[in-house]
């Protein structure tokens, strides 16, 4: 092979291909996760609309494919098929940008996403600034829908999301320059911006930092949390988009495959700000103790969890294969469903090869810990009614600001506490 | 793990052309702030420009600069500064004329500038005699915080003062309506 | 509320001309021509004297009168409740001060008021100021094209603090004006604009007369007896979609 | 004398006309197709950014000239119409209206009638809320309630369709009782619905009652005072959410009500939140009702005698009833033939939605959605 394949292969190589400069490795990796986020995004409109049915005493959808299984594919053929309509009296120029905006938007953070101490396409120095900066450039693809509809419902969506976005990144920064500090909490003193440096950080300091310093880092990673709803528009935070008062917001005017950009744009800004909290305060790619329960028992205990939960899944699969009705107008279905049950369980054996095993361990966990993330978006929007947007910028402006700016100020001070505590036991004795 | 930024022999791709590329597309879509009549099309350009600014940072080995100059101005200042276009009518602003017509004024800013580049670029040598370091870019945004906080201590707390002063002056005006 | 209703006691006097015109109102016997319905066939075309305005609704019905010979047909039936005097201190009060410009009555319980169309405003705002009757139920009018004054408009009014209901009639001619209530009860507002768009009857002094339910391009006022639905519907057909109707 | 219209008065218009920043006002046209304005209404908002300056309802999408439509028909012919007006109150519409002609031709529906009328319209009322609440929590953006709301009203419309075949427009009452006796394991039904229901209001209370948002998005939406609502003619719940503790089941009891104990749940500040409450306790109060009546319902005929052709005397009446919505009144004149010569229909929507412009001044456009829903309006009745 050539060497611009194999020079990363080197076993003596643990960094990103992007650090390492290997652009044909930054461009697989490249693929995979586009692929990887755009395949996750269909699993999560599948998976939202059954988890919130559910949660409504409903079925969600049960036509195309068992139990609904294909309906996001049904979904994209549609959204393919259907005529793109740019109004009469938009800017059509800036109408046909906005979309593209917000996937690029969507999507670029995830440059810098580890998946794993090497499973990411790079690391830079500055990563976590990177990701808030270019995740801010997705509101500028809204605005630019909503100005560009020419029409008054969308006007007022971007004019929503503007204010609302614009607000809510500063109390997030805040949460997430709090646990930035948190880095630098080592002997040398030396803090870091990088997404892999933040992880190891919290490795060498022996805990999650939704645990340091309990509460402060809990009420940073609260802000943190809040405020990701609020940026990636979601209830009880879509004002954007409130259905009830603005039809359908910013995305109003748009149809077709342009209206599906947004929506892709939208879930990837889901998935990625969920990383960033699990990076800054979940132990990013890390399993569950990794300093307490070590050993190769427990390493080969917590390898065992990827194949076990393609079990699972495979086990619930051939459970409602066998709750299918037995009439033959079902035959079809239910012989999909139990291919797709042993497309789990293969999938599973693949993952009990020890090399395979160890290999997906990171990437599985960091996978799981954004699995909880996502649900807890279906929960919410299941749950609350939408807030308004004089009682949005309010939670943004004097609740979370002040928390946030509180928070800094008390993680610095504790991260001080011994220097503080000389300096006045000093100022005592003089 | 986060050994230095080249660990193999790749050097910076096609750096002049990049240069180039980013300083033309800051150019170009500065022009198009001006000229153009729509103010969200004018937005737009200078959120190219800034962008393209930020490039040119990162070239620079500055990414610190780079992503504060991307989240500032291009995710704030500019989601506001649309936020104020649209607001106001652009229809009205459309047909209204144009503010660039003042030529002898317009003349003289641009000699001014001019004079001052050549100034700089004669005396440069004397202004700057140190010659240009190259940090390694993995310690940039430390020696950013460095600096502030050290040598630029003064100029950074007088801006952040000024900021204040203009936050309050923003509620006051605001709050006079009310 | 009074429980002598039942009482089908005939008409006491001949004092009572307006109850006339609702009782005597239609007969069911004669088919109308023209699917109006018949005249009022009062069974006294003798003008009362007073001058209240029920009164001159009597000459209108005169060519009625050829019609109240169809009415010993309607007695078949048992004679219906018709209505009584109405009597109380609220009557009193206001008899003495409006005189024979209203007529009190009531029937089957219910009480009404028929009042002298230049009085409305007047006992309206005394209605809602004095007697606290602070809630307009509704406002709405009855066609009867066969009579000189076509119109009864039709006042129902609530009091919560003595939990009594009472009407208001007054009776106008086609294309007369009537004072607007909304300066006494706002809530007259889109009652009023019902009533004009479905009998155009113009009320003076509101703030915003336009149609409500019906375009505003719309032709006619629909709850009139006189208006042509099926012609309406062809003329309709023909200008917007171009071939004959149906209907 | 205070002036109660003046708060509508079209003055203000005027004076509210400068905006932020002097950017120009917006001119927002809400519906006739807007997912949250219930059905076809039309409202034009005048907006300076988010803030309601002003706004105009349009209504009249929906109309079929119902009371054209009664002239034509016989009394008997005219009943199945009223229950399409306010469709999800039908058996409501269905009483006002079979109790104002009986009215009219003096007869009295016998007291087993009576009893039925009083159950299936209580249930109605039950099914009327539970409809609200759903579209209304969705329109704030809570969407489970909805869901929850109908599965529970479609034990109400169960019931129904097993007494008369129908589910939405009954057709329940005939003039001069019920046509249909109840069918074996009536009681039974309603006796187990009322069991079964009676935790599900907990659960939407628990869903929506202390949930911040919630709060936050109703309290001090829409308020009207007690007064306003009189000038206004604003009655139903949202006159008794201001503090007037005033229903024509209690003031003017018509059908069995005299017969039943229950309250009338009342509200102080007469914002949206108090709305909400209000009906909350009128679901439970209902539910009062339906077991009392239940319990005791008496044997007998459940038709009064009436002739095949009706033809009511000369004269005019003006019935009305608690709808779930507010006062539905029916003012009938006759001209003593088989035909109504006039059929008034007092709507209770028509009147409330008045208030919409008084309510929504100054608030958010958020709020217009929340205090639209709040008003529980029905387009079909509204338009007729």
């Amino acid at each position: 092979m050539p060497g611009f394949i194999t020079n990363y292969l080197d076993k003596n190589v643990h960094v990103t291909p992007g650090q390492y400069g290997s652009p044909f490795w930054a461009l697989v990796y490249i693929l995979l996760v586009f692929g990887g986020v755009s395949l996750a995004v269909v699993c999560m409109n599948w998976l939202e609309r059954k988890i919130l049915a559910h949660m409504q005493v409903r079925l969600g959808p049960m036509r195309v494919g068992p139990h609904g299984l294909l309906q996001p594919i049904a979904d994209a053929i549609k959204l393919i098929l259907k005529e793109d309509i740019v109004p009469e009296g938009a800017d059509s120029f800036v109408f046909l940008l906005a979309p593209l905006i917000i996937l690029v938007a969507g999507f670029s953070v995830y440059c810098v996403i580890p998946f794993g101490p090497t499973h990411a396409i790079t690391d830079m120095n500055i990563g976590i600034l990177f990701m808030l900066g270019v995740s801010s450039l997705g509101v500028l693809g809204i605005v630019m829908a909503g100005w560009a509809s020419n029409s008054h419902y969308p006007l007022i969506g971007a004019l929503r999301s503007s204010a609302q976005m614009v607000s809510y990144e500063v109390a997030m920064g805040l949460a997430v320059i709090s646990a930035v500090l948190m880095t630098s909490l080592n002997p040398a003193g030396t803090g870091t911006l990088s997404m892999i440096g933040i992880v190891q950080a919290q490795y060498a300091q022996h805990t999650w930092f939704i645990f340091k310093f309990f509460p402060l880092g809990f009420i940073a990673f609260f802000i943190f949390a809040v405020a990701m709803v609020a940026e990636t528009n979601r209830a009880p935070f879509d004002l954007p988009e409130a259905e009830s008062e603005l039809t359908a917001g910013f995305h109003t005017e748009y149809s077709g495959l342009r209206w599906s950009l947004f929506m892709l744009g939208e879930y990837a800004a889901m998935i990625s700000v969920s990383s960033i909290a699990i990076t800054l305060w979940l132990g990013g790619w890390m399993r569950p103790f990794p300093n307490l329960l070590q050993g190769p028992t427990w390493d080969l205990a917590f390898s065992l969890f990827p194949a076990l939960t393609f079990f699972g899944l495979a086990a619930m699969t051939f459970y409602s294969t066998m709750r299918m009705p037995k009439h033959p107008y079902f035959r079809i279905q239910t012989i999909g469903l139990g291919a797709f049950g042993g497309v789990f369980v293969l999938i599973a054996l693949i993952l009990l090869i020890p090399r395979v095993r160890d290999g997906v361990q990171d990437v599985y966990w960091f996978v799981a810990k954004i699995a909880v993330f996502l649900y807890l978006y279906i929960w919410y929007r299941g749950t609350f009614p939408r807030y308004r947007f004089d009682q949005l910028m309010r939670v943004g402006w004097k609740v979370l600001l002040p928390l946030g700016i509180g928070v800094l100020m008390a993680t610095g001070i504790m991260g001080l506490r011994t220097e503080i505590w000389d300096f006045v036991h000093r100022l005592v004795h003089i | 793990m986060c050994t230095g930024w080249y660990t193999s022999d790749m050097a910076p791709v096609a750096t002049t052309f990049f240069f180039y590329f980013l300083s033309g597309l800051a150019i170009l879509s500065g022009v198009l702030v001006i000229t153009r009549k729509n103010p969200v099309h004018s937005a737009l350009a200078l959120i190219l420009t800034l962008l393209s600014v930020a490039g040119l940072y990162l070239m620079l080995y500055a990414p610190f600069v780079a992503g504060v100059q991307i989240i500032l101005y291009v995710g704030g200042i500019m989601v506001l500064f649309l936020f104020v276009i649209m607001l106001v009518n652009i229809e009205r602003s459309e047909r209204e004329k144009q503010f660039n017509q003042q030529w002898l004024p317009g003349i003289l800013a641009a000699c001014g500038l001019g004079l001052l580049f050549v100034l700089i670029y004669v005396k440069g040598k004397a202004l700057f005699s140190q010659p240009v370091i190259t940090m390694p870019e993995t310690e940039n945004t430390q020696r950013v915080g460095m600096m502030l906080y050290s040598n630029y201590m003064f100029p950074f707390e007088i801006a952040s003062l000024l900021l204040l002063v203009a936050i309050i002056g923003a509620v006051v005006m605001a709050k006079k309506r009310i | 509320m009074s429980d002598e209703t039942k009482s089908p006691s005939p008409q006491p006097e001949g004092e009572k001309p307006s109850s006339d015109k609702i009782a005597g109102g239609i007969s069911s016997g004669t088919p109308p021509p023209g699917g109006a319905k018949p005249p009022a066939p009062s069974e006294k075309p003798a003008v009362a004297p007073g001058a209240t305005p029920p009164k001159p609704a009597a000459p209108g019905e005169k060519p009625a009168a050829a019609a109240a010979p169809a009415k010993p047909a309607a007695p078949a039936k048992p004679a219906g409740p018709t209505p009584q005097p109405w009597d109380s201190p609220l009557v009193a009060k206001l008899t003495k001060q409006f005189g024979s410009g209203i007529q009190p009555l009531t029937y089957l319980g219910q009480n009404y008021l028929q009042v002298d169309r230049s009085l409305i405003p007047t006992i309206l705002q005394m209605l809602r100021d004095e007697e606290q009757f602070d809630y307009c139920v509704d406002i709405t009018a009855v066609h009867y094209p066969k009579r000189e004054k076509q119109f009864d408009i039709v006042w129902i009014l609530y009091s919560f603090s003595k939990n009594e209901r009472v009407r208001v009639k007054t009776q106008i001619a086609d294309a007369e004006h009537i004072p607007s209530a909304v300066p006494i009860w706002a809530a007259a507002n889109w009652l009023e604009r019902e009533t004009f768009d479905m009998f155009g009857i113009q009320f003076d002094g509101h703030p915003d007369l336009k149609r409500i339910l019906l375009p505003d391009g719309w032709k006619g006022h629909p709850l009139r007896k006189d208006y042509g639905i099926i012609q309406q519907d062809q003329e309709w057909v023909q200008i917007n979609l171009g071939i004959e109707s149906g209907q | 004398m205070t002036d109660p219209n003046s708060s509508v008065s079209h003055l203000e218009l005027e004076e509210s006309k400068k905006t932020f920043l002097d950017a120009n006002e917006l001119v927002i046209n809400m519906g006739p197709q807007h997912p949250a304005t219930h059905g076809v209404l039309r409202v034009i908002l005048r907006l300076d950014g988010e803030k309601v300056m002003g706004l105009e309802c349009v209504i009249g999408y929906l109309h079929r000239g119902v009371e054209k439509i009664a002239e034509h028909r016989t009394y008997t012919m005219f009943n199945p119409y009223v229950d399409r007006m306010d469709y999800v109150a039908a058996v409501s519409n269905g009483l006002g209206y079979c109790e104002a002609v009986e009215k009219l031709l003096n007869i009295e529906a016998p007291p087993r009638a009576n009893y039925i009328r009083v159950i299936l319209t209580e249930l109605n009322r039950l099914a009327s809320h539970q409809l609200w609440l759903g579209t209304h929590a969705l329109d704030i953006g809570a969407m489970t309630p909805l869901f929850y709301t109908f599965r529970d009203r479609e034990e109400i419309l169960k019931i129904f369709e097993k007494y008369c075949g129908a589910r939405l427009t009954t057709h329940a009452f005939r003039i001069g009782g019920c046509q249909y006796e109840t069918y074996e394991g009536f009681e039974k039904d309603v006796k187990k619905f009322l069991t079964f229901v009676a935790p599900k209001i907990d659960e939407y209370e628990e869903l929506l009652t202390t949930n911040r948002i919630w709060v936050e998005r109703t309290k001090k939406v829409g308020t009207i005072s007690a007064k306003d609502c009189i000038a206004l003619g604003v009655t139903g719940p949202v006159l008794r959410a201001s503090g007037v503790k005033w229903d024509l089941r209690k003031a003017q009891p018509y059908a069995a009500y005299k017969q039943f104990d229950f309250e009338i749940p009342t509200g102080q500040n007469g914002d949206t939140y108090d709305r909400y409450l209000v009906r909350m306790a009128e679901m439970r109060q209902s539910l009062r009702i339906i077991q009392q009546a239940v319990d005791a319902i008496p044997e007998g005929p459940i038709m009064a005698k009436v002739s095949k052709v009706m033809k009511p005397p000369v004269g005019e009446i003006y019935h009305s009833i608690e709808a779930p919505k507010g006062e539905l009144g029916y003012f009938i004149v006759s001209d003593g033939s088989t035909q109504p010569y006039r059929i008034r229909v007092r709507p209770p929507s028509f009147v409330n939605l008045q208030a919409l412009d008084l309510m929504c001044r100054g608030q958010l456009v958020a709020d217009v959605i929340a205090v639209i829903g709040t008003l529980d309006i029905v387009l079909g009745e509204v338009d007729r």
